[in-house]
């Protein structure tokens, strides 16, 4: 029995044709075979597989340059030490590789083999090679571990070697556009990578600055300067960056990689702001004075001689971006940056109520009854776009506007206007979860004393603003759960507040424990998600870890009740994220945009063969259950979601204990958002001991009318050993 | 281009194969020649005069009903019952030839959908447009779904309804 | 001055919206800017990045493949050891690393440096990296140049390791689908990885089975096999793949990678033929069966008890296919494979008419007019179809035909019934150039006396027939250019006759010299045409190969005549290929399906200022020639394309006796396929010394129309080192 | 879907946006309208009427001609005068605005195309589209071109040089 197996790839087709060659296009409907042989089928499991490599190069690309760049300045033999509390560094590495990895040097080793992986997983896309989906998803998830590998490397690298937080509790930072200070010169940071960051960071410091200027980010390099120091300002996730950049507050923008609006050189400029590229992932075009006087670079750039430039040294950027910032700053202000209020309503009434931007706004959102509004100076509407997000600025409407409007620029300053307090703030990514952590809620997990792990990752295409993302993790952390955060999903829960104006940072402690709201820090420290289950396997049950993949994936799938919450999953890096938790057998849920993935892993909870399994304990193959039902779930909205991942914390070694706490959360959240006790319960009832007391005599009439029956309670259920073993190839 | 029978979310066009422009008296012609038809709803349309009027046509032709997202709850609280499905588990299940449906009487053979989220509706439509070649869906939103076999034409709240209300009567 | 400010990217969009994450798909006409902010320019290059990745890591990753399996056998300290007659065994890795290797052992680093250097391309193709099409025009570039430099590796690995040919004359093979002896056992290998198809000649020759099993090969494969063994026969290129299994005539099919039918496990199947996947690029869904026992894998796939097997091992390819092609092969020949004439007559009455597959067609060939005839017993325009591959036999008509005829069966029926005598030869590769025939031509070739070295590559999407290919090779010989060959090319020319019967390769000898034809043989071959290069710049010019890539490509560009053609070019390989040669300095024309790839260079003949160059020699900057006049063009037809080469080949530097040669073979292909003396042909005369004496008095007739002043001839022309030189970043 | 107005090749279709079909009255209009109008001719109609045709329309409008492909051999034997460029070298000029045009009195402002290789055509008229805002791009081909602003639909050959007839006199 294998993962694919049960959870079959579900494909919707995002495009009917395909153009990848020069054949093409061609038309794959119908049943149709591409010139090449392809069917529609193969066809969307290839572009899964392209978009998994390329998320995985993109964190395997920034893990080489950052462990290059850390090696240079601080030596392979910087010794890969995270302290007292954790044994277990690079639990990934060492299960995949079966390599320990002792000091930065010897994490070249994972890159290595990860590179070359890369090239064959890269090279199955071409046309005329592999063909099955099958065969295409088993790469897929290869390319998933192998991001989930680079990850690892990389933020290891940089906890060690900048040393940001070692899995200890970290410390609260400032979130949220008005938590930059405005009168100060402001150096904005966007993108991934650390270093120029630090650079500026370190810079300040040392010229004794930090009082002058501010340094603040957008996207995971945000979360990483604060993870270096907590001076740093969190601006928020990427849905912030066009209105935050419009709003023209940062002089200085410095942009890395990854998750940034290619537009942003056009974008700052508007606003006179200068822009530094800092590493050849995004060059913008500009001229490339790595080598040139930070003199010469800082004249240029104050002078308006240059657009902007490319430095790929991130300590001169710190250099320059400071000085820069200086001496900008006092003239920039003085500029205007958006119209005013009146000026919005006047350029309202050229609206022709043409409706396109309705159409064309990814959530449909409706932007022509904002202006509508706007016309009679009736902004509540532009408002309520602009609170939590629910606009996230990707600024289609604006491209597509026929009389165009401004209207993102028109959104900022009706955000700046009338909403005040954007004020919040985060808790520093800790890096790894300490063994001794794993030690405590080892056996409560898997026992299901603690119904769950459940991870809130990934990116801002959210269906519906940002707060939904910080209403489930509420309602698990209620229940009892360990909420996991990282990335924008972390900023995206740290902008909310209770009715008391508390955060969840502030509510909950950053204990992985139950209860606890752990941020991991940003994207690539994802990499502790799965880490943790690896270590639970490794501390709690005693799985050894070099070289030992299949099993400890097979014991996390069947023991471990973490899920991944991906709700604005916009890239292929989270793609790639998905496709390599899912690898371990934990599931994920993404939102609705993520069916435009193309591809989903669903089971079959009415086809009982599909969830059989192999009791190690007692030898045989039994029945099983529908536990977790799907691997990669995309829901329609929270609503559907938060029943949906409850539900997916359900593992068939549950203690009747640990079941009855599950199940009371399941039947307590469908309640909740669907109004009566969920029809499947019964699939979950092995016996009557699982059922939770307050729902007893509702479950049992339930169990009654589907003429239920007991069933063993599995003792070690795997998927592996089955009979039938000789499987399809690939990776 | 006329914008009534251009993908409401015009990207959503995938390639040379589009929905046939349906209007209230052929989507009728599709019910009545249909064995086991289903209605998909979904949380769009939540406790809405579109709603009531999509359960009246589902009751009028004795059509089983499968909600999606949360809608379960608002029809449940207006007294109609439905099956509970998410978007993507009642497709994935409407492509296997043989599963046996809701009643349990067989794989349907026309699903109507109302009230899904636009885009992610489309993907669903793309997976039974490639993969259930056994079924026929009939978008009856307001959007024009070009991945559907027949589809509603873009129109505005005030047609749309007419067009339920002509289905239901 | 820099390649891409001369030779601008031209876009032709081949999709007006981007599908890569989920914010899309993003409509990016009209200017409008995608979710992300990129538009519609960048996303082209984007795309063209990824195709040359994904090409670049095929190559690559066969490579690597290759090398590995070769260390294991042969072991790493296996010296790099070309013969008496080359010194300069790798002038790529020489040139881009700076490394010299010596032995099997040494080629991994070029691999290591490649694949992490591919990461970071791919990387950047990420949503939110890139954003300028001219940066990622410079990573395509550099994608380009690490395709030639895994190809080099690929081939010198297999040219030491497998005793192939050492750039010496090589023997004439047989070719086509008449020179396999359909009365024997029959092993067909697909693909491009020659380890399988050398481990099934090792097994014959051990086993003496040599008369009694047939082998052949069809696309690159089959080239190196007979790089390996001459005896084994080339069916020809990719075009043959589906009218030759549908032939039946293969008894057991060995894929391996690349350019292999997806569906060729269900049309091998079709015939009852059996197959063996062999790699990891390709698993066609099967059980791996690398670890059984030959026996039982024979046994399996004897019975039927298995759709096909995959064997990762080519040893145990070699036994289980020699095997299994000697036990089914008598059963086999009996089973009815075809459809015979009456049928086939019978069938077509079927027909509608619809003349959808004329439309569906990639050349929009009249398949229904062949149907038609053949409903009166008429099959010459079948038989028109079939020859000279004119149908490809891409197999899309036949899925579109609403009554569902096997319109490729009953071509192939066609053709087997009236097109006698489909046997050919061609010249086994050689792999790379002689030093010593360097020395011999890098004078005349870079002062003009040999005209030029035009390069016939790729694959076989050819607008009207693969004969075009060895028409222009034929003009070209004549002409006492050199002509070198490899891949899908070197076969199609192979194909032709002239009216005496004789192909082009027993006309011509393999002499890298004026009127030779060389096929150096694979795709993986075609690093020897810019190795060539490189070593007429080391070899003729004295320039230092070591790390030296701008000044040596510089000196291609102005002074080696060289141009490729790809005039079938499909693939992402030949993507990357094309813009690898490219960065060498090296224009190539491409057939009409090229502009599908959505980006080519072209150059400005009419702004004078694009072609200045710096004159090393005089010291300064001086007007210059638009020569070559591109770098990446496609021609609609072979006429237009065949006058296009010859232009492309005029270099700044020609003796005023080089340049009369030129453009005395310009001006005669444009009157033969233009009817008139070309009008620009003023551009390219600097004194009137260069005007071919034949043409004089026409020629200065146009001279004096335009007003034409004499020029000075460069002595040492080049791009480098013009004063403007802070350049965009990338790679 | 309706034959004459998707792509010739189907697949050619790259989005929402479509060419607007125009009939031998509205193609008159808008070459009536250019100031700077342009024909382009390729090697698909060498040496047949609908070539013969084409140069009448352009002697009529006295419109300057550009050949692709090898056209101009045929052209010229016919006696027609013509600038012989590669297509896409011919696309690449056009879509700069100060390319002085074929007269040397200014980019083009109306660019008529017939007789280019489909695709490869195709690919141009996307060039055009996306890069010369400056230029309308009008085919008069007997194939749907999608991506130029109008195109005539598809048609048999009859029916065509009736087209081009009405056009020309
Ligand atoms: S890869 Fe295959 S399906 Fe795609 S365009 Fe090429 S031939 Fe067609
Ligand atoms: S900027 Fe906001 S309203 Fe406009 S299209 Fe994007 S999400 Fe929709
Ligand atoms: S797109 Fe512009 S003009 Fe049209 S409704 Fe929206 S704001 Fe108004
Ligand atoms: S796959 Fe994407 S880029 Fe290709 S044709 Fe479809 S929508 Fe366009
Ligand atoms: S990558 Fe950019 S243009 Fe492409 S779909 Fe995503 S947001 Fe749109
Ligand atoms: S099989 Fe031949 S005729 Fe048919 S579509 Fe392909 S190339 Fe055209
Ligand atoms: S597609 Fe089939 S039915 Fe239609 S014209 Fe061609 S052969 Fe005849
Ligand atoms: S030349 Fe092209 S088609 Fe032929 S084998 Fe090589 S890559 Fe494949």
């Amino acid at each position: 029995m294998k993962l694919l197996e049960r959870y079959e790839p579900f494909y919707a087709p995002f495009c009917d044709m395909c153009c990848l060659c020069t054949y093409g296009k061609c038309d794959l409907t119908e049943g149709k075979k591409g010139a090449c042989g392809i069917d529609i089928e193969a066809q969307q499991a290839r572009t899964v597989l392209l978009a998994c490599c390329i998320g995985s190069a993109a964190h395997s690309g920034h893990a080489r340059h950052l462990l290059e760049y850390l090696i240079d300045k601080h030596g392979k033999e910087l010794p890969i030490d995270l302290g007292m509390n954790i044994d277990i560094e690079a639990p990934i590495m060492r299960v995949v590789l079966g390599k320990h990895p002792k000091n930065l040097g010897d994490l070249k080793d994972g890159l290595n083999y990860l590179e070359e992986q890369m090239v064959h997983l890269l090279s199955a896309c071409h046309t005329g090679q592999e063909g099955k989906s099958v065969d295409f998803e088993s790469k897929a998830l290869h390319a998933g571990l192998m991001d989930n590998l680079g990850k690892e490397i990389g933020d290891l690298a940089q906890i060690v070697a900048l040393n940001m937080p070692k899995g200890e509790d970290a410390p609260l930072v400032e979130l949220g556009m008005g938590s930059v200070k405005k009168e100060k010169p402001i150096v904005l940071c966007i993108g991934h990578n650390v270093a120029p960051g630090a650079g500026i960071i370190d810079y300040m410091e040392d010229q004794e600055l930090e009082d002058d200027v501010e340094v603040c980010g957008i996207c995971c390099a945000a979360l990483d300067i604060t993870r270096y120091n907590s001076r740093a300002k969190v601006v928020g996730p990427m849905s912030k960056q066009l209105k935050f950049i419009r709003s023209g507050v940062a002089d200085v923008v410095v942009v890395d990689e990854q998750c940034v609006r290619t537009d942003i050189l056009e974008e700052a400029r508007k606003n006179k702001a200068c822009v530094i590229a800092t590493t050849d992932k995004i060059c913008l075009g500009l001229p490339d004075m790595t080598h040139a006087d930070p003199d010469i670079i800082v004249r240029k750039l104050v002078n308006d001689e240059v657009e902007g430039v490319l430095i790929q040294d991130p300590d001169k950027v710190g250099e320059v971006a400071t000085r820069v910032a200086l001496k900008i700053s006092k003239e920039r202000k003085s500029i205007k940056k958006l119209p005013n209020l009146e000026e919005i309503q006047e350029m309202s009434k050229e609206c022709t109520q043409c409706g396109w931007c309705i159409r064309v706004c990814p959530n449909s959102l409706n932007m022509k009854e904002a202006v509508e509004g706007a016309m009679e100076s009736n902004f509540t509407k532009f408002q309520e776009l602009y609170e939590n997000d629910v606009c996230y600025t990707c600024g289609r409407c604006e491209q597509e506007c026929e009389v165009d409007l401004p209207l993102i620029s028109m959104l900022t300053k009706v955000g700046e206007h009338y909403v005040k307090n954007e004020k919040y703030n985060v808790r520093a990514g800790r890096g790894p979860v300490q063994d001794v952590e794993i030690r405590r809620v080892g056996a409560p997990l898997v026992l299901g004393d603690i119904p769950g792990v459940i991870a809130f990752v990934g990116c801002s295409n959210y269906p519906e603003g940002a707060d939904d993302v910080a209403k489930m993790a509420e309602e698990f952390l209620e229940r009892n759960y360990i909420v996991v955060t990282s990335g924008c999903g972390a900023m995206s829960i740290g902008e909310y507040r209770d009715e008391e104006g508390k955060t969840l940072y502030e509510r909950y402690s950053g204990d992985f424990d139950a209860k606890g709201l752990v941020n991991v820090g940003s994207c690539v420290s994802n990499a502790h998600i799965p880490g943790a289950c690896i270590k639970i396997a490794n501390i709690f049950a005693k799985k050894p870890l070099e070289g030992n993949f299949q099993e400890i994936a097979d014991y996390i799938l069947n023991r471990v009740g973490a899920c991944g919450v991906a709700w604005g999953a916009f890239s292929q890096k989270a793609a790639a994220i998905a496709t390599g938790i899912n690898r371990w057998g934990i599931p994920v849920v993404v939102g609705p945009h993520g069916t435009k993935y193309r591809r989903l892993f669903l089971g079959r909870a009415d086809k009982t063969e599909k969830w059989r399994v192999n009791d190690l304990r007692a030898g045989k193959v039994m029945e099983g259950e529908p536990a977790p039902e799907h691997l990669l779930y995309a829901a329609e909205n929270r609503e559907e979601a938060t029943v949906a991942i409850v539900k997916l914390c359900i593992r068939p070694t549950d203690t009747t204990k640990g079941r009855q706490i599950k199940l009371n959360n399941y039947i307590d959240l469908h309640k909740k958002y669907f109004g009566t006790i969920p029809h499947d319960v019964y699939k979950f009832v092995r016996t009557e001991k699982d059922i939770p007391i307050t729902y007893k005599k509702e479950v049992l009439k339930i169990l009654e009318d589907v003429e239920w029956e007991p069933k063993a309670i599995l003792q070690e259920p795997s998927l592996m050993d089955f009979k039938e073993e000789i499987v399809s190839g690939g990776k | 281009m006329d914008e009534r029978v251009i993908p409401w979310q015009p990207t959503v066009i995938a390639g040379p194969k589009q929905a046939l422009l349906v209007t209230p008296e052929t989507a009728e012609m599709m019910i009545q020649k249909a064995k086991r038809p289903l209605l998909v709803i979904g949380p769009l349309i939540n406790d809405s005069p579109a709603q009531t009027l999509s359960t009246k046509i589902a009751e009028k032709w004795d059509i089983p009903m499968v909600s999606t997202g949360d809608a379960f709850k608002s029809l449940s609280e207006a007294g109609v019952q439905s099956r509970a499905y998410g978007l993507v588990e009642i497709v994935n299940l409407l492509k296997d030839p043989d599963w046996e449906g809701l009643k349990g009487d067989g794989q349907h053979d026309l699903v109507l959908f109302v009230g899904v989220l636009y885009y992610m509706g489309s993907q669903g439509l793309s997976t039974l447009k490639h993969f259930a070649p056994h079924i026929k869906t009939l978008t009856i939103c307001r959007f024009f779904h070009s991945n559907a076999d027949a589809s509603f034409p873009n129109m505005n709240e005030g047609e749309w309804l007419k067009y339920l209300e002509k289905l239901a009567k």
